[in-house]
Formats: structure tokens, sequence, C-alpha cells
């Protein structure tokens, strides 16, 4: 039962962090109706200036330094690439963003090297006990931000002017721009937030029980697109559950994995993925998300 | 040949009592009417008053919530759209639904879809049948180009024709189904004058050289009273009226609702 | 007559490469032509129907693996069934083809992102199986390839052969195979977009529901088209491991799938000779630039110090590639040969269908 | 194409294709030609009157660049040494350096390109890179050092795995933990491992161990891209293991232990010669390392208290300043040396053909070298040259970043033990 | 006075031309109707002068000008900056937000003051839009809907106001009400640009109207003259309409 809770609680709170990496997903979809694939590349370059800058300035600047590049890096994209790519296939799109992806991830790969680099973060590998359960710190930091985050950016997508104007671009964008929204610069901070949100994830992602960033670390990301499709792509919600199903999952998995040995060892990693095209059999718009029909 | 193709089936439709909702919102409400053999029907009715609602229910784009349409012994609102095409009923679409990109003839050729046969392999090889089923199409498509005007286009690209001719594309694409119903949405919508009356002369020579029956979605009153045989007048995705040209110009209902009340 | 002296010029040199080339050029020529015959099954796919896949390399690997299965004497550790490797050869990429239809509920039912991350799933699903059926797959290492034998002729090294004094071992043999192929794979791609089938999947792209109305089944031809591109990948597979001698599977993972988009991409999407320029660009590129590193200019020599190493050369050229393409060159490579050709310019028009009011996807 | 048009073409092809006869690779025969040179000694492919060509089949842009960086500059360096000191036989020793990224197509295109010029290759990162290429390297007769130790890998006499093999390894750290660590029969143990051969090398060892020393073995197989090992130890503190072993990668070793260790799973932990790495002692992680975690590894740490490891710390920090001294280095130097010794002995026997090096090789059957541990014997090629291991701590002091804990030797385990044959 | 002013206006999507030369003027403070069927170009006016063409891939030449001052070229929000301000077709309201956030959707490049201003105004004009606040617009009447989108016009603080075919499928009275109320915002003082098919309603309100066909203006005048024109009795409600010339026929020959 211990165990049970424990591998629960552990699910629950990477699920969190995936579950910003879904957000971040998520929100760019609706804004700009783009999938993007470089999305690893934004959260790895977050990471990276997070671990390289906090020796130099300390660790709290160089989260914010991080977040705010990886939100201008974002941005970079959307307005040298994105809006400027006249195509309508969203496939285009998509495999455009993969491109900026192998660009942006080589590169940074390159800085990183052979590194492994700490985060400077201040939990350590501490740990807290409830009852038989422990839990790293990190990780229950990283509830609690992403929690927090979380229910900021809905609060902001519900009641500030720049939610609206979020939602209004995402339902109808000709109509919004009627009104004056300024599609260019929803679309612009919609991708900065993303980009924030994932170097957010990258620190946790990064920290205790993890030794650090490495090359590898933007693979991780990869685990938030099932996230996001099975929660749907254009439901923020639908980000919150998927994250929090492919955590429970792939911890479940992975804890109980000598229970379920003929499934093959390593089942943890494919798990998500079944889970996910198990719901998209079943819901082909993901759990939450918009049922397109089109108009004739 | 997958088929059967009957030239002279005449077969009426029949629209019973149909009714779509979307999340809340009725779009059509208990609709009835009945499409005689061989005859052009209108459908008329203010924008938004469910006209391409109901196109979609009789081409299986949209499903009915409740209702029935009938196409002789086959019933329309089970079947999925590709099922319906090969009954042998071919729509156009109000907003140009081609592929810009391909030629006319490609286009036209999509049209002949449910009446070849040839897959992947015999495509792939090419195959003898492929090639004959290609070139005896080809004929027919040529023949089907000449009567709506489009010979000497063929080879175009459909994205660089002029608005009016695409238009008569997608007509053309429909016929090229031998269609026993034909689903006109706003056939004349954005044409002048002059293209409006080559329109409605292709459409009577449609239904009287084919015998088959039209329906069709038209805002220019004109138009309707000219070429159709009888017509349903819809409201807020109710049927206010249904009747001959003369009569529903005559209604009160219709005037009120689809004119605006005159003089205020 | 100008074409056809340039058609006439390159079949010759290309037949005259295993006379001059050694072993490095002719392998990674084999490979650019299974990357081709991969390229073409997915611009079917994703060019030509707007289907999104990620999970092409999936298929590659079912191909790759089947083959050796089929063709493999059974032994202790290791299943096989010891077919004639003609046979076993077409039986690999009927079974890629299977293995696509079987994906058909999914294929059928979803398009554009859905359908992309959903195909990751056979990714990763599959190099679990890879990995874990040691039975069929030989696990991590991966199986030895049994040479193909056509008709009593053996693409190996024995029996020795020489062909106009130069010796004739296993990739001379392949090259011409391999030549073959890509040229059938090419011929039956461009029956299949000219045919009806490829008006079909066009109007789905273009417009689905029009598609619809049309009288395709346009579930069933999205499934059809996900199956014919897997065959093209399974041939792509079967290649490939002739090739390799070797199937492993780390090698058919996430990346291997987006080269493959990449390729279509640059290549020009939709097209038969586009997804073969850009199989011919994704491959050859980290190759050359290996081979000449040190003599271009900012790439370094593999361990040397500073530079860009020829791998993350390559690597940086083709994703930027892939982006300038997308911004700058709508056709691709293709469509930047025609213009220099100086042909009449094809239509450049945005892919989606110009009508205005379609935009809105939602429901009233 | 018409008919004459198709014509044509042939015509062009084969009027072309017979002009061929003018083309370098107009031999007549496959195998690369040996001669003797000027000097009575026999060449082959790779090498020339004045070089000796040896490449580097490396990793340094994939996940274990790391790993490749160190042994290749470490190579490098002594090849320079040695070219400094007059080189082999009058020739200078070229290195030719590809980069894989651990990619298995690449390698092999890259072994292509380079196998027509290469005498030997004293670097191959990758089990699953040289498994694919042994039928190969075997028949082409290139002296290959493999940077990995799965048992898969012997059996063929051009391939030479150094040192000992993971499996012997992981035998000799269980009979260190039963003997030092108080692991007694009917206790559990752990072992976390890769998937693949790496991984499933260590796991026949420690499977070996655990049954003939009455353990339960609790298994936990994860893939090189997981990086938090929560739920895997999660696993093994409800499973209530004595020990555990790791056959993993550096920051998986580092993450299990971590977690292990904050949650309260307070065992002893022995890691493969992979599942380390200093670097991780600059990461919160090294707490727990410092600890209670121990790697078994054939080859000595660079710390160790040799002359040979003296002069190289000194060089190596002269040459690439900065840089970590890890376990990369001294492997990566090791097997330079033995490429080195093995060609000066295939020069006093004439031979420098790849038959020459090879059989040079094999004639060597207790190779020191001055390295530690028990003398390596290279005649044999289907079981370990060695099965002696050290038993390293990290330590944050020493060079390298690990001491000794436990002088190499060889348990009585490993001397029962059999290899596996090769597949 | 900040007339609105369209003067030959092209516009054209890909090879298509939508609106061919159209001049015409909004004097400041008038009601100006555009009559036209389906498909006439009366969207595309709306869209060239308001900058969203762009949606659909459309490019335009000739000058929308306010007050003098160039309209083409800036973007949608811009246009809105100046004071020119839309209703859409169909009404489009953002149906899965709120009637409130509709408000403030409409509302955003303002100052709190401002805001707040409109805000009230707005409410008192169709105080059905307070009553409702906190119900997702997608579940309001037609009318209702209607009154949203004008409401949330207004919110922007128009001088010019677009209203396309503002009571496109609402019941006569419903109608009427709108109506109404347009003549109220114009007696307020904006100047109202009114696209409508009904033409008896148009007419009633606007002073002065235009007649689009296929792209160009067919016919102008003061609404007064246009009321009484037979042209638009024809074209409109069909009355009078004689078939002109006798239709001539082809025949097809049936396929088998």
């Amino acid at each position: 039962m211990t165990t049970f809770v424990e591998l629960l609680v552990n699910g629950i709170s990477i699920g969190a962090v995936y579950a910003l990496i879904a957000l971040g997903f998520v929100v760019i979809f609706k804004a700009t109706e783009v999938v993007n694939f470089a999305h690893a590349s934004l959260l790895l370059a977050g990471g990276y200036l997070i671990a390289r800058l906090w020796p130099l300035v300390g660790f709290w600047a160089a989260l914010l330094i991080g977040v705010a590049a990886a939100a201008l890096v974002a941005a970079a994209i959307e307005f040298l690439v994105i809006r400027r790519a006249n195509v309508a296939s969203h496939s285009v799109l998509a495999i455009v963003t993969i491109g900026v992806d192998i660009v942006i991830t080589t590169e940074l790969t390159r800085q990183i090297g052979t590194d492994v680099l700490a985060m400077g973060d201040p939990w350590g590998s501490q740990v807290v006990r409830f009852g038989g359960v422990t839990l790293a710190e990190t990780r229950i930091v990283a509830l609690v931000t992403a929690a927090a985050l979380i229910t900021a950016f809905l609060l902001a997508f519900k009641y500030t002017g720049w939610g609206v104007a979020m939602r209004a671009a995402a339902e109808d964008a000709e109509t919004a721009a009627l009104m004056g929204v300024r599609l260019g610069r929803v679309s612009m901070s919609a991708w900065a937030v993303a980009g924030g949100l994932a170097a957010v994830a990258a620190l946790f992602l990064c920290v205790f029980p993890t030794p650090g960033l490495d090359r590898s670390t933007s693979l991780v990301a990869l685990k938030a697109f099932p996230a996001a499709i099975l929660g749907g792509l254009d439901s923020t919600t639908g980000a919150l559950v998927g994250g929090l199903i492919i955590g429970v999952t792939e911890s479940m998995m992975s804890g109980y994995q000598n229970d379920m040995a003929f499934l093959g060892r390593g089942i943890g990693d494919v798990a998500p993925f079944l889970v996910m095209l198990v719901i998209l059999l079943i819901r082909p718009a993901g759990l939450f998300g918009t049922k397109e029909l089109a108009r004739v | 040949m997958t088929t059967a193709y009957q030239p002279d089936g005449m077969e009426p439709l029949e629209v019973r009592d149909v009714t779509v909702r979307f999340a809340g919102l009725t779009a059509l409400d208990a609709v009835s009417f009945t499409v005689a053999p061989g005859t052009v029907h209108a459908v008329i009715g203010p924008n938004g008053a469910g006209k391409s609602t109901c196109f979609n229910v009789l081409s299986g784009v949209y499903k009915a919530t409740s209702g029935s349409v009938r196409f002789g012994d086959a019933e329309l609102t089970t079947l999925r759209p590709h099922r319906i095409a090969a009954l042998g009923v071919a729509r156009t679409f109000q907003n140009i639904a081609l592929s810009p990109r391909l030629p006319v003839h490609d286009n036209l050729m999509l049209g002949r879809h449910r009446l070849t046969s040839s897959g992947f392999v015999s495509a792939g090889l090419r195959l003898p049948n492929a090639r004959r089923e290609q070139r005896r199409h080809t004929a027919r498509v040529a023949e089907i180009a000449e009567f709506v005007g489009l010979t000497g286009k063929l080879a175009f690209p459909v994205g660089l024709l002029p608005y009016g001719v695409q238009k008569r594309v997608e007509l053309a694409r429909a016929l090229c189904m031998e269609p026993r119903l034909l689903l006109l949405d706003e056939p004349v919508a954005g044409m002048n004058s002059g293209e409006r009356q080559e329109m409605a002369e292709l459409i009577l020579s449609v239904r009287d050289s084919l015998g088959i029956s039209i329906v069709l979605v038209e805002h220019d009153m004109g138009m309707v009273m000219r070429l159709a045989d009888r017509v349903t007048v819809l409201d807020f995705g109710r049927r206010i009226a249904d009747g001959t040209p003369a009569e529903v110009q005559a209604d009160p209902a219709v005037i009120g609702a689809y004119l605006g009340t005159e003089g205020t | 007559m100008y074409r056809y002296l340039a058609w006439t010029g390159l079949t010759a040199v290309l037949f005259l490469v295993p006379f001059y080339l050694d072993g490095f050029w002719l392998q990674t020529g084999l490979f650019a032509m299974s990357a081709a015959i991969g390229a073409i099954g997915i611009n079917l796919l994703t060019g030509a129907t707007g289907q999104l896949s990620m999970g092409h390399a999936f298929f590659l690997a079912v191909g790759a693996y089947a083959y050796v299965f089929f063709s493999a004497e059974p032994t202790a550790r290791l299943g096989g069934l010891g077919l004639p490797t003609g046979l076993a050869a077409v039986l690999a990429v009927v079974v890629a083809g299977v293995a696509g239809g079987l994906f058909s509920p999914i294929a059928g039912r979803l398009k554009g992102a859905y359908l992309g991350i959903a195909t990751f799933a056979l990714i990763f699903g599959g190099q679990h199986v890879l990995f874990n059926a040691e039975h069929l797959t030989g696990g991590f290492n991966g199986r030895a390839v049994p040479e193909l034998d056509l008709f009593g002729f053996s693409f190996g090294d024995t029996p020795e052969l020489i062909v106009l004094q130069v010796p004739f071992g296993t990739l001379e043999r392949l090259w011409f195979l391999g030549l073959a192929l890509v040229a059938l794979s090419m011929v039956f791609a461009r029956g299949v977009l000219k045919g009806r089938p490829g008006r079909a999947m066009n109007t789905i792209r273009d417009h689905e529901i029009a598609a619809g109305v049309m009288g395709v089944p346009v579930a069933r031809y999205r499934a059809g088209v996900f199956v014919l591109s897997s065959m093209y990948g399974g041939l792509a597979g079967v290649l490939l491991a002739l090739v390799f001698q070797r199937t492993v599977p780390e090698y058919f993972g996430v990346l291997l799938s987006l080269d493959y988009l990449a390729m279509i991409v640059i290549g020009g999407l939709g097209s038969v000779g586009g997804a073969v320029l850009g199989a011919l660009f994704v491959s050859l590129l980290p190759q050359l630039l290996t081979k000449y590193s040190d003599s271009i200019p900012l790439v370094a020599a593999p361990g040397t110090p500073g530079g860009v190493s020829p791998a993350e050369a390559a690597r940086i050229l083709y994703g930027a590639a892939v982006v300038t393409v997308v911004l700058f060159l709508p056709g691709g490579l293709l469509g930047l040969i025609r213009k220099i050709r100086l042909r009449p310019p094809r239509l450049r028009l945005p892919l989606s269908s110009p009508s205005p009011e379609t935009r809105s996807p939602h429901v009233p | 194409m018409s008919p004459d048009r198709k014509a044509a073409v042939v015509i062009a092809a084969l009027a072309l294709a017979v002009s061929a006869c003018a083309s370098d690779k107009a031999t007549g025969g496959a195998a690369p030609a040996t001669a003797t040179g000027g000097d009575g000694v026999k060449t082959g492919a790779g090498v020339t009157e004045t070089t000796i060509t040896l490449s580097l089949l490396t990793d340094l842009t994939g996940p274990y660049a790391s790993l490749g960086k160190s042994v290749t500059q470490a190579q490098q360096m002594y090849f320079e040494q040695l070219n400094t000191a007059g080189g082999i036989c009058g020739r200078t020793i070229e290195t030719v350096v590809r980069d894989h990224g651990y990619d298995v197509q690449k390698a092999m295109a890259a072994y292509a390109e380079v196998a027509p010029r290469t005498a030997a290759i004293p670097q191959f990162i990758g089990s699953p890179m040289v498994t694919a290429l042994k039928e190969k390297i075997t028949a082409d007769k290139i002296l290959t050092l493999p940077n990995a130790w799965a048992t898969s890998l012997l059996g063929s006499d051009a391939i030479q795995v150094t040192g000992t093999t993971y499996d012997v390894d992981m035998i000799n750290a269980v009979d260190f933990l039963t003997k030092e660590k108080g692991l007694k029969p009917g206790d559990k143990i752990g072992h976390l491992y890769f998937e693949g051969d790496y991984g499933e090398s260590a796991l026949n060892g420690s499977k070996f161990a655990s049954q003939k020393v009455g353990l339960e073995l609790v298994e936990q197989k994860i893939k090189a891209t997981d990086q938090d090992m929560t739920a895997q130890a999660t696993a093994f503190k409800k499973a209530g293991v004595n020990a555990i072993l790791v056959s993993v990668g550096p920051r998986q070793a580092a993450s299990l232990v971590g977690v292990a260790l904050a949650s309260g799973l307070d065992v002893p932990f022995v890691g493969s010669n992979s599942a380390y790495s200093p670097l991780l002692l600059e990461t919160p992680a090294a707490p727990a390392l410092l600890k209670d975690y121990y790697v078994a590894t054939a080859g000595a740490p660079i710390s160790a208290p040799l002359p040979v490891y003296e002069k190289l710390i000194k060089d190596y920090e002269a040459k690439f300043p900065g840089q970590p001294l890890d376990s990369g280095v001294a492997s990566g130097y090791t097997q330079a040396v033995i490429i080195g010794d093995t060609l000066k002995a295939a020069c006093a026997a004439k031979d420098l053909s790849r038959e020459g090096i090879i059989k040079a090789h094999r004639t060597q059957t207790a190779w020191d070298g001055g390295f530690g541990g028990t003398p390596q014997d290279f005649s044999v090629y289907d079981k370990p040259a060695s099965l002696s291991t050290y038993i390293v701590k990290p330590d944050k002091a020493a060079i390298g970043g690990s001491v000794i804990f436990k002088e190499h030797a060889i348990s009585d385990l490993a001397k029962e033990y059999q290899v596996p044959p090769p597949a | 006075m900040a007339d609105l002013a369209v003067s030959d206006l092209v516009v054209g999507y890909g090879p298509v031309r939508a609106l061919r030369g159209v001049s015409m003027r909004v004097p400041s403070g008038s009601i100006v109707a555009v009559l036209g069927a389906n498909g006439a170009g009366k969207s595309t006016l709306l869209r060239a002068i308001s900058g969203t063409l762009r949606f659909h891939r459309g490019g335009c030449q000739g000058v929308v000008t306010l007050g003098g001052q160039r309209l083409t070229g800036l973007d949608a929000a811009s246009v809105v900056g100046r004071g020119v301000v839309q209703v859409p077709e169909g009404r489009r309201v953002f149906a899965r937000m709120t009637v409130e956030e509709n408000l403030r959707a409409g509302g955003l490049g303002r100052t709190r003051r401002d805001y707040a201003t409109a805000h009230d105004q707005v409410t008192e004009l169709f105080p059905v839009l307070k009553e409702r606040a906190r119900q997702r617009a997608g579940l309001l009447s037609g009318g209702e809907q209607q009154m949203l989108a004008i409401g949330r016009a207004l919110m922007a603080g128009p001088t010019t106001l677009l209203l396309d075919e503002p009571t496109l499928g609402l019941a006569p009275l419903t109608a009427a009400r709108i109506t109404e109320t347009i003549k109220e915002i114009n007696s307020l003082g904006t100047s109202v640009l009114l696209v409508e098919q009904n033409v008896a309603m148009a007419l009633s309100l606007a002073s002065h109207a235009y007649v689009l066909e296929v792209g160009e203006v067919v016919l102008e005048g003061t609404a007064a003259e246009l009321r009484e024109s037979d042209e638009v009795r024809r074209r409109y409600l069909g009355i009078g309409d004689a078939v002109e010339g006798a239709l001539e026929t082809r025949t097809l020959s049936r396929w088998s």
C-alpha cells in the first residue's frame, strides 16, 4: 500500500511537470494552430541557461533569466518562422517546427557537450516523509509550483485582458481581429508563455532525483506529446489531465514492472503511448478536445 | 462497375420530419418536403434558415438528429457520404470545393470515382483495364465538359480560373457522377447576369436531357421563379411554405419572413 | 531532346557508379536508395493525402525484420522460416502492409497532429517489441541478414563475380537491385498519383468533405494509403537490411521518422521526384560533410577541438533546410529545379482550398 | 521512354562501362594486396612506407559523447607521443576519427569509409555497432578494440575485448558484497540494468552469482532515455533488497542512489564500469554517491599509484587543461598502449600486414603495460582477457574522481563462471 | 469630419476578382446601406475596410480613407483603433465565452474609464446583456446574440460602425428591435455602413444606398429613389421578372 501511494504521489508530481510542458504545447496550438515539435528545444534552452547562469548570478536570478530567455526564444520562433511560413497545411507547419527543433537542439547539445550540469537548486536531495511514504522535496516543490503556475495561468486565461484576447483569438481569430485584438501579439505571447513554462519544467526535470541537465534532457519532452494529445490538443484542462495520466501511468508501470514482466521489461516508457492510443480509439479528438465539424 | 446505373430511375426524394441539433441549437426543425422525379425543386429562405444544413443532411455530411430521408428505396440518414454518392446523389458546394492545383480534367475525373474501379494496384501498375477505363471515362468527361462549356479549359489548374468558371466546374464534376439526384447549393451566387442566364440554361438542360431531379438552394429569387417547379421555404429551420413558385410568392408568411416587412 | 539527353546521361552515370566508386560510396548510395523508396511512401501519405505520420521508421523495421525472419534458418536461439529469400522479401513487404492495416482503425479516423502523434506510439511500441521479442528479433544486437538470392543469382560476396575486371561484391550487386527497386517504386507511385486513387487522395487533402460527397470512402482511403505507404516503408526496410547485412532496433527510432518528414518537405511535398530528391539530400549530406570535413570551412574533422563537427553541421544544415524550404521554396527542391529549368511556372497556391468561408472549423 | 531511347540509354551505359577498365577498382581481386617494403617489413592495407593509419570509431555527438571524447583525446595523445619517439618501424601513426553518434548506420558507413585504409582500430565505441560489424571486421582482419565489454563481442580473433566483461565484474561485485558488506544467502539483491547488451551481459553475471550464493535477484530494466529512477527505487524498496547492482549510465546510477538514500533505502550499491562519471560529483547527487557506492572495474582508476598513470595525468593535463580525467582517459590510453605494443611486436616480426598485426597481438599472453590488475591474456578470444576486478569508490579529492577501495582480485565465483558461448 | 470614403477598390482572392473598382462614401453621422445578393461582394467590401482580407488570402488595390487618413494597409486592430468597427455577418459571438467576456473582448484596447462608460452605455442600450452577463454567449437566442455582437463592437467606441446583415435570420419583431437600436446608435453620432439583403429594412434606415452586383456598383442613390426603382423590386422580390428571352437548352446524352 505504501508503495502504491508512493508511486501514485510520485507519478502525480512528475505528471504535474509533464502538464506544464503539455500546457505550453496546447496554448501554442490554441493561439496559432501549430503543433510545436520545437517544444523540446525550448525546454532545453531554458534549462541550459539556468544551469550555466546560476554559478554566476545565483539560482533565483538564473531561473528568472532562464525562463525569460526561453520565452524570448519561443517568441522569436513565432516571429521569424511561424508568422512568415505562408502555408495553410498544419502538417507542414508541424514539420517546420521539427526543423527549428533540430537546429536549436543540435546547437545546444553542442554547447552542453559532454557535461552534466547541475541546476544549483536550493532543495538538493532532501526528502519528506509522511507515514511510510517518502517523497523528494524537489518533487513537492515541483508539484506546488506546477499547481501554482497552472492555477495562475488558468486565472490569467479567465480573467485578464490577455486571457480574454487569447480565448477570443483561439475561438475566432478574424472576429477577434475585428474587435481590435492584435493577433500577432497574442500568438507571440502564447509562444512566450509556453517557452517560459517549458523552462520551469526543465528545471524540475533536471533536479534531484535526476543528476542534472545533459544532452539527453530534451528527450523527456517527448512524453508531453501523448499528454497533450490524449487530453485534446485544444484543451487546457486536457493538458492537465493528460500530464497526470502520463505521469501516473509511467510511475505505476515502472514500479510494478516485476509484476508485469510478461509485457516485457521497460514497459514504463511505452505505456503512456499505449494509453494514448486507447483513448484516441474511443475519442479521436482526445478526452476534452473539440470535435471538428467543417462548414460547407 | 459496382453500382448499377439506372438512367431512368424515376424515384422521388422524400424528406420527413428531419431535425438537426448542434449543441443546443436547432438548425432544422421537423422539416418535410418531397421532390417529385424529374423536377427542379428549390429550397429557399433567408441566410441561416437551415438550407445548407438541409443539403448537408441530404448528402450525408451531417447526421440528422431525427427524421428520415428516403431516396427511392434507400434511407439516406443512416448512410455515410460516399454511400449516398454511390446511390447517384451528387452535389455542388456553395463555396467552391475543388482541388485548386489539379487541372480541370482531374477534378472532373474525381466525379467518375464512383463509376470507376481501378485501385492502387491497377493504377500503380498501369494495368490494361485501368488504362481502358481511364480512356473511356476521359471521353465522357470531355463530353460533359463540352456540355458545360469547359472545352479548352480541361488542362488548366482550377485555381487559375475565374470564379464563374469554377462554379461551372463544380456543376460539371457533379454531372460526372452521372447523378440521379442533383443537389445544387447556390449555383449562381457571385455571378453576373450573363453567367446567371447561362447557368440557368445549363440547369434546365440537365433536367431535360437527363430527366433527373434537381434540388436547388438559391437566393436569387428571379432564378428560383424561373427554374423551379416547386419551392420549399425555410425560416429558422422550419418549413414555412411549400408550393409552386407563384403560390409561394404570394404567401404572406414568406413575404414577411423572407423579404422583410415592406414599407416600415 | 534536352530532357532525353539528361535522362540518358543520368542513367549511364548511375550504371557506371559501381565500376568506379568504392564501398563507401556504394553503401551511401544504397542507403539513399532505400531512403528514396521510403520517402516516396511517406510522400504518398503525408504529401499527397495530407496525413501526417511520424511512425514511418516502424514500417521500415517491420520490413527489415520480417525479411530476416522469413529468410533465416531457425537456430536454437533465433526463430526463422528459412524461406527462399526472394519470397521472404515479398512477404516482408506484405507484412509491413498488414502492420499498416492493423493500424487502420487509427489511421482511418485520425488526421493532422492527432495522427502524427498517435503514430509516435508505433515507434515506441515497435522498439519495445524489437528489444523484447528476442526470439524473433535477436533483441538489442539484432540479427544477421541472409543474403538475397534471386533465381540462383546471389547478392552476396560469393561466388566471386568479376565484371569488366571489376570485382562485384555485395554492394556492387545490390546497387543494380537498388536502382531497379527505386525505378519500380517511382513508376508505381506515379501511376497511383496520376490515376484514380491519386485524385481521390489529393481531394481528401484539399477538401475532405468534397471527397466523401463525390463517392470517395474517405476513411477507407486513408487507411488504404496508410497501408500502401507502409509497404513502401517495408520495401525500404528490406533493402536497408540487405545493405546493412544486420538489423538493429536502435536505428528504427523517432529520428529516422523525422528524417523522412524532412526529406519530403525539402524535396517537395506530394510528388515522387520530390521524395527522391529529398531522400538524396538528407541521406547524402552528413556523409559528404564527414568525408570532406577537412576541406570545408567551419566544419572540424571529428576528434579535433573547436569548430562544428560534421555530424552536427549536417543536422543544423538539414534543420535549416527544412525551415528555409518552407519559408522560401514552397515547392521544395523539385520546385526549385523546375524553376531553374525555366519551365512554365507551376501554379503556386496555398495548400488549402481558397474558398474563404471554410476556415472556421468549429461547430456553428 | 520509347524503344529507341531505351536502346540509346543502354548503349551509352555500356560504352561508358567498358571504359571502366581504367577504373582504380579494376584490380581483379577482392583482398587487399600485401606487399613487402624496402625495409623488409611486410605491409598491408593501412600501412605505407611512411605511415600506419589507425581509425578511431567513436561517439562524439551521441549518448556516449563524454566517454568518446576522453578516449579519443587520450589515444591521440598517446599516438602523438609514439610518433615523437620515432613511430613504429620508422613509420608515423596517423589517426582517422569518425563520429557515429551511437547510430549503427552511421557506424557502418564510417567503417566502410575508413576500413580500406585502416591497419587497426584502437577504439570502437558501442557494442551494437561492433556487433553489427563483427562479421565484416573478422573478414577484413582488422584488429579492433571495442570500448564495450559485453560477452557477445567475444569470439572473433580480430576483436579484442580488453580486461573483463561486464558479467565478470558483476560476479566479482557480488563476491565483494558478500565478503565485505554482509550480504548473505537468502538475502535479496537488486539489479538495475539497461536494455541491451551491456545490461544483459551484466545481468548474466548477477544471475549466475546470485544463484551460486543463494540470493534472490530483483531485476529492474530501464531504457537509456529514462532519467528519473524514483519508481525503480520504490520498487527495490518494496522488494526489500539488501544491496543493489547498477548496470546503467552514470545519470541513472546517480538518480537511483540519490533517491534510494533519500527515501531510506540505505544499502550498498556496486556499479559496472560504465555506471559512474566524476562529473556527477559536481551535481547534487554527490553526497549519495560518496556514501555507499562502488564501481567494479577491470582497469585501475587513474588515481592509482602507478607510474604510467602519473605520466598520463601530467601529459593529459598539460595538453587538455581543465578536461576531466575520467575512466575514459584511462581505458582509452590503455587500449592505445595495447595497440602500440602490438604494433611494436608486429614490427619486430617484420609483418605489419593486418594478419601480421593480429598474429603479433595474439602472441601476447600476459600483457601488463604497467596498468595494474592481473596481466591480460590476448591469446584466447572466446573468453575475457582477465577475470580480476578492482572495487573503486568515488572520491571528490582524487584525480579522476575515484580511488581504489579494494585491490584487484579474482573471486572464486568468477573462476567457476563459464562465459556463455557467443551467439 | 471623419467621412469614410472608398475609392476605386479592387479586391481579388488569388485569381478571383471579388470587387472591381468600387467607390462609395459614408458621410459622418449618416447611415449608408449597401445592397446586393449573396456573392455580390458586400462582405468583401467590409473586409477590405476592416483590414481582414488577409484572413481570406485576398489582396486589394484602391484606397479606403477615414477623414482623409488612409485605412488601407493597416492591420485590423489598427483600423479598430481609428474608430471603424465591424459587426461581422452571422454575429460570430465568442460562443464559449460569457456575455461579459465578449463585451470585454470588444473593449480591450480602452482605458478603464472609457471602458466603464462604454459598458454603461451598452447595457443601457441592451439591458438583456446585463441580465445574461454570466451566461455563455453560445446559449443566447439569435436576437440576443445580435445584440451582443453590436454591443461588443460598441465597446470599442466606434465613430463608424460597419454592420454586416444585422437582421439576418432574425424574427420580424427582433429585427425591428435591432433596426430601432441602429437608429438610436446613429442618433448618438456614430456613422453606420449597413450591408443588407433585407432591402425594405435597409432602405427604411439609410439615407443613401449602393447596390452591388458581382463586385460592381450597379445602382446608387438616395433611399427614396431606390425604393421606387423597378430594378430593385425586380431584383430582390423577383416581381415582374419576365424570362429574358427563351432559355436556350443544350442536350447531354445519357451515359451507359
